[in-house]
């Protein structure tokens, strides 16, 4: 008898919800996207920034300085995840190594993630992907050694250098742009040939920059989280 | 069945499965697998409102006319909703880790129960959950 | 991609003159098959098994139906007397076929697991309720007078075989039933006639013909004779009396078969008779004489008592079947008016009202079963804190007696809100007030029925009592959540009577998923029951998070004014439940009806008397003389007609 | 398209209906990420590849990864090496 009550609120109050949502939704029709501002959006995003990439073109373009408030976020999250577990370590350092096979297939892995996720991150402007997508690939490239051998040392150090010049590149960047035009974070360089892996402006810098700031923030978030402390 | 009908009701099932795992459940992990389902379902909701019927991924190729585009404008939401969402799962977990260093359980009622054992231990006014944290 | 394509005109593949054969030759062989079987858990399985692959075929039927097709015809006909007699599927015959074979489904569903096993006189149970199953489908599909009038006979006759199977007093009951009916049968019968007389035909088209050929008086007489035939199977108010004993004392699952759709046959005849072939507007301009009413208001009147009375009669049950049952007759009222008010609105609010109703009343039989199962007993002063012993039953009975009195979020509401809604704009206040009337004594009475079967205090001998077996609750829970769904998503609903009202003609109803939006008012039950259930959950999910302090006793840890009661002491109050309503409508509800009908019996039995001493008393040359006399008058008569 | 769609979103229900309903953590976790593969799917599906990648990456992998570890570092990785330090 003892939590029968609470399921069944529970499950009444789900109920409830669910019915609320099947209201909300049964009045939105599907496939018909209005686009008020989609529709203005992808006419002029090309024309704008150059990036063909249309998602791309809006969260660096449209939303920079919006994307800059996200990487802050992330890296605020990072930082708090640090100091939550700052010092205790103790955890899961011991832990012995994975096998041989695995072993031996995460540093077989890790030039092939690192192309991977350069890859993506240089062509967030032409193809699917960016800076975020071959941020959090490139902190898989740099984790995946530490999950075959938890002993082997993660260099937060390092990881926090690089995630702070990133940080700072992003904000440079946004600052340069003030230069040329009145605006923060104005894509400038001129838009290139459409198609061009040197084309939209400063968008591929930009997303450079995210992606060293995402995937560093990344690794080091796991391998603190993980307790992989040793060498820091 | 439509499309649109699956699509939503795989949303709301997100959402409400999420909500069940975060409100009936008393193990903290599971709590916060809830959250992550319930974000899941806003995700999906959200792309699949920006749906349009035959229309091309907003990613230009030669020789097409912009009209033809899905919405692109909830996509770059949902982009950085998944990162944020991971950042908030990074934190919360490390959250998790602590409370488990602290209590040594990770059940909700259990930990409540410490907590205020632990408020009633200190008496009034003293700082609550800090102090028999290294124990 | 081309699957899908395919698959969007599929119907118009299958041969549509097969679709009705199907259905009818596949319950033929059902009930032929089961009688061979007879009794035993596998022919219930392969009942359910069929029912189910006949609500398949229906399902394509509707399809069908739906596409605009007019009807499904058979190809079986006959010649009788130079009278053409065949068979074929509206979408109004459509709608109650569904309602037949799904409470088909459910009830033998119900009945092949543990509770058929247990049954001592399960005996043909299954064959005859297929037998119900295909005189149903005969008469829903019939195409002219003639084979609605056979299977009106055919209905009644395999009624009575089910109604018998229980034995004990169920057969009194059954016999009063046949008495009614054949009564009933009779006079659709002389109407039919009429009918011929006049048009020399027995198509629906000659009853067409003949009311407008037929003078004023003619008209009425034809009237009240398929009124009251038809108004004798939905029990309409004073042909009532043998409803409620006949279906409650009917065993089990075959009493919720009944009650969900047998009685409804009535009104799909009246409905397809008065409504579809008459048309309101002849029965509306067919003025009582002397009087500002017109032969539809008296109708119109004739349900609203109907509606109210036998509610009222409910209340005074102690009986749980029988409480259920004569709201059974209530409830009749409720769709009659319905479809007699003749909007959009009015129509569908009726039609949808059957639908409702078969789900709810079929949900609530199959659980006071589940109770008699167990527990021994229907009867209310009996029972008594059951809902520890028996949650989901609990949770089936109490989301059926919502539905029946008609609060959300159950799809009791949707109906009944449409049905007042339409009394209101049709300017019709009086009879909203009876409906409301009715309203209030169902739930009165459904209040008792669920406090003195759950609630209070449990009884010693019900201490060990088990929850029934899942092979019970699973059908009764699947039947109230049918209820459940439809009520926060009406528009499934009346997507099904859509097809229904298109076949009676008449505008349609426009609606959507939530309910219905129209110029003088809006109904949308997802917000409704979203944010009922949901305020409800939430209160209840604080209440248990944060002030979860309760004191859980045991049922048998009472006390009452400082004073411990052992748990012989009965302080559960059942008996005598309204003792001030019961003594204001006590005098006043019963009698007279009853006393009508017995004095028609002494009458009948006075006469049959008389007769009988004719034979036994007379003599001999009383027949010579009798003889001779009508011999001369036959041979006279003869000589001079031609 | 929408039997696949369909399809998908049952798969990607089932997943979330195993992540509640699995006693096991691990299992639990690895539940979830099926549950964001078959989400990834139906971006791709909806045209939206951009937030496809995201899912698969960060949704699939990255949660994924996270949750076990922690899961690790808690001890309630079935075997796993935080065991004997719980305290």
């Amino acid at each position: 008898m003892k939590g029968y009550g609470h399921t069944a609120a529970t499950l009444l109050f789900l109920t409830g919800l669910g019915i609320l949502l099947i209201a909300i939704l049964q009045a939105l029709p599907f496939g018909l996207a209005p686009m008020q501002v989609g529709q203005a959006i992808v006419a002029a995003a090309p024309g704008d920034t150059g990036a063909d990439n249309i998602v791309t073109a809006i969260l660096l373009g449209y939303r920079g300085l919006d994307t800059l408030g996200e990487v802050t976020i992330l890296f605020v999250a990072a930082a708090a995840a640090g100091m939550v577990l700052g010092g205790a370590s103790r955890g899961g350092a011991q832990a012995e190594n994975a096998g041989f096979i695995l072993h031996s297939a995460a540093y077989l892995l890790f030039p092939f993630l690192l192309v991977l996720g350069a890859y993506i991150v240089l062509h967030g402007h032409l193809t699917p992907g960016g800076g975020f997508q071959g941020g959090a690939i490139l902190a898989a490239a740099f984790f995946v050694p530490v999950l075959a051998s938890p002993a082997s040392p993660f260099n937060h150090r390092t990881a926090m250098l690089v995630e702070g010049f990133a940080g700072a590149a992003f904000i440079m960047i946004g600052l340069v742009s003030l230069v040329g035009s009145d605006a923060f974070l104005t894509p400038f360089f001129g838009k290139g040939e459409a198609g061009a892996l040197f084309s939209a402006g400063s968008l591929p810098l930009l997303y450079l920059a995210i992606g060293l700031k995402v995937g560093s923030e990344l690794a080091g978030l796991m391998a603190r989280v993980s307790g992989a402390e040793a060498g820091a | 069945m439509s499309t649109g009908a699956v699509l939503y009701a795989g949303a709301i099932g997100l959402f409400l499965i999420g909500c069940y795992a975060m409100v009936a459940e008393r193990h903290l992990i599971r709590n916060i697998l809830g959250l992550v389902l319930v974000e899941s379902g806003v995700n999906l909701l959200l792309v699949a409102v920006g749906f349009r019927e035959n229309a091309a991924a907003p990613i230009l190729k030669a020789g097409q006319s912009a009209g033809m585009m899905v919405d692109p404008l909830p996509q770059a939401l949902v982009l950085t909703a998944i990162v944020i969402g991971f950042g908030v799962l990074a934190l919360a977990l490390a959250l998790v880790v602590r409370v488990h260093q602290a209590y040594g359980t990770l059940d909700t009622r259990e930990v409540a129960r410490l907590m205020r054992v632990e408020r009633e231990a200190s008496g009034p006014g003293a700082a609550g959950p800090r102090a028999g944290a290294k124990s | 991609m081309s699957l899908l394509l395919r698959r969007r005109f599929f119907w118009e593949e299958i041969d549509l003159m097969s679709l009705l054969d199907i259905l009818l030759l596949v319950a033929a062989l059902l009930a032929s098959g089961l009688f061979v079987l007879g009794r035993g858990s596998f022919a219930g399985w392969l009942a359910t098994v069929v029912y189910g692959l006949m609500l398949a075929v229906l399902a394509i039927a509707g399809l069908a139906l739906d596409s605009g097709v007019a009807f499904i015809p058979s190809a079986m006909s006959f010649e009788i007397l130079g009278r053409n007699l065949g068979w074929r599927l509206d979408g109004l015959g459509w709608f109650f076929a569904l309602l037949t074979v799904g409470a088909a489904f459910f009830a033998s569903w119900y009945g092949s697991g543990e509770w058929g096993r247990k049954q001592k006189r399960m005996g043909l149970q299954h064959a005859l309720l297929a037998l119900n199953v295909l005189a149903m489908l005969l008469l829903l599909s019939s195409g002219d007078l003639l084979s609605l009038f056979i299977g009106w006979e055919l209905v009644s006759w395999a009624a009575f075989a089910i109604m018998t199977q229980g034995g004990g007093p169920a057969v009194a009951a059954a016999y009063r039933y046949m008495i009614y009916a054949l009564a009933g049968a009779m006079a659709v019968f002389a109407a039919i006639m009429l009918v011929q007389n006049v048009t020399g035909g027995l198509g629906f088209a000659d009853l067409q013909t003949a009311i407008s050929a037929m003078s004023t008086a003619q008209v009425w007489v034809l009237f009240i004779l398929f009124a009251a035939g038809f108004g004798v199977k939905m029990a309409l108010m004073p042909f009532h009396l043998w409803q409620a004993p006949a279906y409650s004392e009917t065993p089990g699952a075959s009493s919720a078969f009944l009650n969900a759709v047998s009685a409804r046959m009535g009104l799909f005849a009246l409905i397809l008779v008065l409504v579809k072939l008459t048309g309101l507007e002849a029965l509306g301009s067919l003025a009582i004489p002397f009087t500002f009413m017109s032969a539809k208001s008296a109708l119109m009147w004739v349900a609203a008592i109907t509606m109210v009375v036998p509610t009222f009669i409910a209340l005074m049950q102690t009986d749980a079947r029988m409480l259920l049952t004569w709201h059974g007759i209530g409830q009749g009222g409720y769709m009659l008016l319905g479809v007699l008010v003749g909007t959009s609105l009015g129509t569908a609010g009726g039609l949808m009202h059957v639908f409702n109703y078969a789900t709810y009343q079929a949900a609530l039989f199959l659980a006071v079963t589940a109770v008699i199962h167990r527990a021994g007993t229907s009867d209310l002063d009996e029972l008594g804190g059951l809902i520890t012993r028996m949650p989901w039953t609990y949770v089936t009975l109490l989301m059926g007696i919502i539905g029946l009195a008609g609060l959300p979020p159950m799809n009791g509401f949707v109906s009944k809100w449409m049905i007042y809604k339409s009394l209101l704009d049709g300017g019709q206040p009086l009879l909203l007030i009876m409906a409301f009337a009715a309203t209030l004594g169902t739930i009165l009475s459904v209040y008792k029925l669920i406090h003195n079967i759950f609630l209070g205090q449990l009884r010693r001998e019900h201490q060990h009592l088990k929850e029934a077996p899942v092979s019970m609750v699973l059908p009764m829970l699947i039947l109230a959540g049918i209820g459940f769904v439809t009520g926060f998503m009406p528009g499934l609903a009346l997507n099904i009577t859509d097809i229904a009202q298109r076949a009676i003609g008449g505008d349609m109803l426009p609606h959507h998923l939530g309910g219905v939006t129209l110029a003088t008012g809006s109904l949308n039950m997802l917000w409704v029951v979203g944010v009922l259930i949901g305020a409800i959950g939430a209160g209840a999910l604080i209440f248990y998070l944060l002030g979860n302090r309760r004191y859980e006793v045991h049922q048998f840890d009472n006390y009452a004014g400082g004073h411990f009661l052992s748990a012989d002491i009965r302080y559960h109050f059942s008996h005598e439940f309204y003792p001030g309503l019961a003594r204001v409508i006590g005098p006043w509800y019963r009698g007279s009806i009853v006393r009508a009908e017995q004095g028609i019996g002494i009458l009948v039995n006075v006469a049959g008397d008389l007769w009988q001493a004719v034979f036994r008393v007379a003599y001999t040359p009383l027949y010579m003389l009798l003889v001779v006399v009508l011999g001369l008058v036959f041979t006279g008569s003869w000589g001079i007609v031609p | 398209m929408t039997l696949l769609i369909t399809l998908i979103t049952g798969v990607m229900l089932l997943a979330a209906i195993a992540v509640v309903v699995l006693r096991g953590l691990l299992a639990a976790v690895a539940a979830l990420a099926a549950v964001s593969l078959a989400l990834s799917v139906l971006f791709v599906l909806l045209r939206a590849p951009d937030v496809a990648l995201a899912e698969a990456a960060v949704g699939a992998g990255l949660s994924g990864v996270l949750l076990a570890l922690t899961l690790r570092r808690v001890g309630l990785w079935p075997g796993g090496p935080a065991r004997e330090d719980e305290q």
